[in-house]
């Protein structure tokens, strides 16, 4: 982290971006706090946190017992009284143990209540598989939080997103989860300095092409850029979307692209099934760009499978980018 | 030398203004939930609703030394906690009736009502589910470097939730100004407390969290108070939590749904002999707080107003189905 | 219950179903034993459980404390161990608290100790909205489940199938989860006596129709069919399928459907975003289905907010007979 | 009259046999971890590993009176359990380098291997995950008729989920044969009992559940064999369960990933000096269990053992990437 640097030429990792937005926050309003299982003098178990807790004291930098129940909760009750939580799952499989108070107290607070109470939480939660750490630690279950109405969710793919995501995570007044790849947090590029907001619930065009719309989110979207790149070579010119927001997913600028392409495939990490490419599949399906299909619409997922441990089996159980260039070719070139 | 002062804590500590106030507001409760009851009835209100009829002396002995500032969490037998943090029946009635001018505008009734304004961070519907959260709030009120105290309102079938221990362990932890209080009515819907907790009593629990913890007669008004004096004082000097435990009885079944197996008749007449509010009402006759006629005006007031809020609550316009999505996010 | 009565002849409710497969269960295998709050002398929220104990006694019927991840977990160990329980969730809302070991343990373990441990666990779970209960007792989340491989999920719609399919879990060596919809306990309908299993993951024709496949579950069959009814009384002719199964989805028989009729619509009580709607339009959308279809396909889920306590907002919050009818009526003449 | 037996518990105990067989066990523990740790840095493991390297005595005597019949639920830092309660080193390596040979198959790696023959319910990669699942086999033994137990390892960091909580009391109201044993290491992770825990011992919690709770110098044989045979004889007859908390110290880092910024280099030379395996050795030959040369034997075998147990997993197959959907249902 430089803040000296002029601003083209800074590039942080994801975990110095994700920092420096907590480190900006921090400073601006006294009423944002850390939380979560080790990431005070550890720095997290990932080092996102790293040496915040130098900064600014371990009132502010709260290591939490192993209770992701009451840890979330906590955060949910100083949320609804006048402190901006950010609470860090130190695995995302780990919310698991903690969907009631994100999912019956969080999300539905606001309403339950109408509208007299706001719950400005946000959660980040390391998800993902590639590390050999097997089913219990590599899951991706961002779906599920799509599929609940309260909740914003996000996922940041390159590291000026994951600092300005949760910048607007912070900004916002309901509860944000931002999920955030384990093998990304290393990943280097171009931050812009000072505070800014990614705006929530918006995609961004990655890369312009013809022949089809791949719609892929976090680190699928490295390798969806990557196969883009090796079936140009090929002539197959490849759209790339990333997706940025599951909850709320930006309609329109995907179906703006099939409607030029004509054709759709989804990648994402999670089971295929009930996963991230299931609602991006049947919210096009069901919209007037249907009309505009020229093929039946693609998902590419995690296999039907727990994260298995042994690093062959891991990587043949979620998309990579041989994969994803052979189903783009096969959906092109209509063999589906 | 003056005499010792023999009264009980309440008589001696509180003003007689707040002891008439603390009557009234327990005879709203008890008609409040006869209120709900007959409503129910004639179908005024729809879904299930948990009546905390005998146990409003644990309610508002709570409640008394706190100010709006103080947060209560409260359970899906909230009625009482809500008027003894100074809730308007009319408005509780109108969410019951689900109308828009109830407290969560008709979106949340019985089991979600809340009145942020005195301090009520709302009902649950989930056992337990207000026991992290109210660590939170007395979270916010340390960092804020307030005064307030959070009190969390659980039963003791709450105490068996994973919640209890992570909440009761993390607001010791960080010496948090947060009361537990357990309203102890010895069940759990059907299972009692014998069949459910492996200690006879949850104030045995508090060790386990290195913090105070006191069993009382929870239909003695003056025993709460002043197990809640005790430790609004330790919250409020930074001391750290307390675990109050009221012994109490709920009178009616679990909800509507109760076929009231599992407890003998011999034993709900038993509890009805030791009515709270009867209780309070002669302690305060007995010294001068008031005479038989001011408490009958006070129970009178009680029946007017609770009449005068099944009125508004009747009388109020119900939500627009349109607007079945508002409120789930903030309006932007 | 009457176990004398001349096989055509018996009817009876959902609940009485359910129950009869528990007692069958439980006189033929000693080792079958249920768990629950509340399902002894209180016979279960929704007195399914009734009179259970007075037959089996404490032992075999045991109420457990308020702690649904332990009692999930001792359900669990139980079954990893020998014997075969089934547990009842109060309200599904609560296995909110159970994810943890109905996702990350009983889902993983066959696959995680490599095929060495089976574990035979019954989650039953009384979901969906109708009672006034309001946001945090009316959910829907049959979905989730859906993502996670390791599980089934069944979501019977009539008292044969709610006796069949519970029957069919027991005899299952993996764990299945039974979505029991609460406003049909109290629906009537003929149920064969004796032992039988509904097959796990076979969806069922329930009205042949030639102009749109209507797929739906639970107590969206029964609207369904009711709108079907209607909709044939205007000359529009609905195949209405009964989903039965979530995990997993039975495939064929929805996508012979859709290519005899054309049309699909899928009916469903939860989010619609990221509901089953999601799943099985994405099915049709990436299968050779897709190449019969002549409009898009329509989802008709819940509304995306928390269910509300008002009845009007309550009823306005999920797909009833009228809307179903109607969307039905715009898929046909194509004015989505 | 003859003389009292002062000689420690286990040595009066347990047959001289079983103890050398104790001693092979925790020397097959620490070679084990030290022989994983090599193969990480020859990277012939991925992923994450968590050495059991100090808590040999606990792991050990813990296991020393069950039998195949009785279970055990482990932990992330397991391979110790998983050696004492009688697995393979070959299967246990052949699972840590992903092999088809392993005890899953290469399916679950270190954070998941088990040995359901040895009674052995595996390792969990969720802190707390084992806790309701060891009352659960808890529960089939007592209604299956079975005089089996259940131990159910947990960490110091674990005792503050909520799973701790319930899966006690569940096990105290159901007097069911389990022994909850928490190898109290000072640590969860990076976070110290002392900033995570209210009690200053995990067994002062055991009052919460009307249990028995003990603490014991974790890195003494004997103290946990006593301990742990009180409480297997108690749960064998029916009388419930127990907490026993080994006090302990893991030598290595949590995992790969600690910079170990959490404690001092003076802290963990001071619990090198309890080195338990010494300790043991060092009683064994004292009690003339064995000699110099005979310790020096059972050493050298359990070096021998690993080196075969890595030979073994090198040289098995890994399993077909065809297969990665393979194991997820029963076959049918
Ligand atoms: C997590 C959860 N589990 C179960 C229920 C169903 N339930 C509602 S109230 C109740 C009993 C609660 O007992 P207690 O805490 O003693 O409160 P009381 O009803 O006696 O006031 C139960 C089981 C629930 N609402 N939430
Ligand atoms: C539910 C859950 N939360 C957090 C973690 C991450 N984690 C793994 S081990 C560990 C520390 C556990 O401490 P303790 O129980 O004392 O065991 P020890 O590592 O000291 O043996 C943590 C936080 C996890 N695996 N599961
Ligand atoms: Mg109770
Ligand atoms: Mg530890």
């Amino acid at each position: 982290m430089n803040a000296q640097a002029p601003t083209d030429l800074r590039t942080l990792s994801y975990a110095e971006a994700i920092r420096e937005a907590m480190a900006i926050a921090m400073e601006a309003d006294p009423t944002v706090i850390l939380m979560g299982e080790d990431i005070g003098v550890y720095g997290g178990a990932f080092q996102v946190t790293l040496d915040l807790i130098d900064r600014f004291g371990p009132d502010r930098v709260m290591d939490t017992p192993i209770s992701e129940l009451g840890g979330a909760g906590v955060a949910v009750g100083a949320a609804l009284t006048g402190l901006k939580p950010i609470f860090e799952f130190q695995f995302s499989d780990f919310a698991m143990l903690a969907m009631e108070q994100i999912v019956n107290q969080a999300a539905k607070l606001r309403y339950m209540l109408g509208g007299e109470a706001s719950v400005p939480v946000v959660f980040r939660l390391p998800a993902g598989s590639g590390t050999g750490a097997a089913a219990q630690h590599s899951q991706s279950i961002e779906a599920w939080f799509g599929h609940v109405p309260g909740l914003k969710v996000l996922q940041p793919a390159t590291p000026e997103d994951a600092k300005g995501m949760l910048l607007a995570a912070l900004a916002d007044p309901d509860p944000v989860m931002i999920f955030e790849h384990k093998l990304l947090y290393k990943m280097k590029g171009h931050v812009p300095a000072g505070s800014y907001l990614t705006p929530i619930g918006k995609a961004l065009l990655r890369r312009a092409g013809t022949d089809v719309t791949i719609v892929a989110g976090s680190i699928m979207l490295h390798r969806a850029l990557e196969a883009a790149e090796k079936l140009a070579a090929e002539g197959i010119s490849a759209e790339v979307i990333d997706l940025r927001s599951i909850r709320p997913i930006d309609h329109e600028t995907i179906l703006a692209s099939v409607r030029k392409t004509g054709r759709l495939m989804v990648v994402y990490e999670g089971v295929k099934a009930f996963g991230v490419g299931a609602e991006i599949s049947a919210m096009v399906a069901e919209s007037d760009a249907f009309d505009y299909l020229d093929a039946p619409i693609l998902r590419l997922g995690g296999a039907d499978a727990p994260v298995p441990y042994n690093p062959d089996l891991e990587r043949a159980s979620v998309p990579q980018v041989d994969t994803i260039e052979a189903a783009a070719r096969r959906l092109v070139r209509r063999e589906v | 030398m003056t005499l010792p002062d023999n009264r009980p804590f309440a008589i001696r500590h509180f003003a007689p203004a707040a002891l008439r106030e603390a009557l009234k507001k327990m005879y709203l409760i008890r008609r409040f939930e006869e209120g709900a009851e007959d409503s129910y009835m004639r179908g005024l209100i729809h879904g299930t609703m948990h009546l905390s009829i005998g146990q409003e002396a644990s309610a508002m002995a709570t409640c008394m030394e706190l100010t709006d500032n103080d947060k209560i969490t409260s359970t899906h037998r909230g009625h009482g906690h809500c008027i003894a943090k100074g809730a308007e029946v009319g408005r509780m009635f109108a969410e019951f009736f689900g109308k828009e001018t109830g407290y969560c505008h008709g979106r949340g009734g019985s089991m979600h009502i809340a009145d942020v304004k005195t301090g009520n961070l709302g009902a649950n519907g989930i056992v337990g589910g207000g026991l992290p959260i109210a660590v939170g709030a007395a979270l916010s009120a340390k960092r804020l470097g307030k005064s307030d105290v959070t009190v969390c309102f659980f039963g003791d079938g709450a105490n068996n939730e994973g919640a209890f221990h992570e909440a009761l362990n993390m607001a010791a932890v960080w010496k948090l100004p947060v009361i537990f209080v357990c309203e102890n009515n010895g069940y759990g819907m059907s299972t009692s407390t014998a069949r459910s907790t492996a200690v006879t009593h949850i104030a045995d629990r508090a060790a386990a969290y290195a913090m105070p913890g006191v069993t009382v007669d929870g239909n003695d008004f003056s025993a709460v108070a002043f197990a809640m004096h005790t430790a609004i004082a330790r919250a409020r000097a930074g001391e750290g939590p307390s675990l109050v435990e009221n012994l109490t009885y709920r009178w009616r079944g679990h909800s509507k749904s109760d076929r009231n197996r599992y407890r003998s008749k011999d034993e709900i007449e038993d509890w009805m002999t030791r009515d709270p509010i009867a209780r309070f009402r002669a302690e305060l006759i007995a010294h001068g707080i008031l005479d038989e006629a001011g408490a009958e005006a006070v129970a009178a007031e009680a029946i007017a107003d609770v009449q005068a809020g099944i009125e508004f609550a009747r009388s109020s316009t119900a939500p627009s189905i349109s607007e079945v999505t508002r409120y789930v996010y903030a309006e932007v």
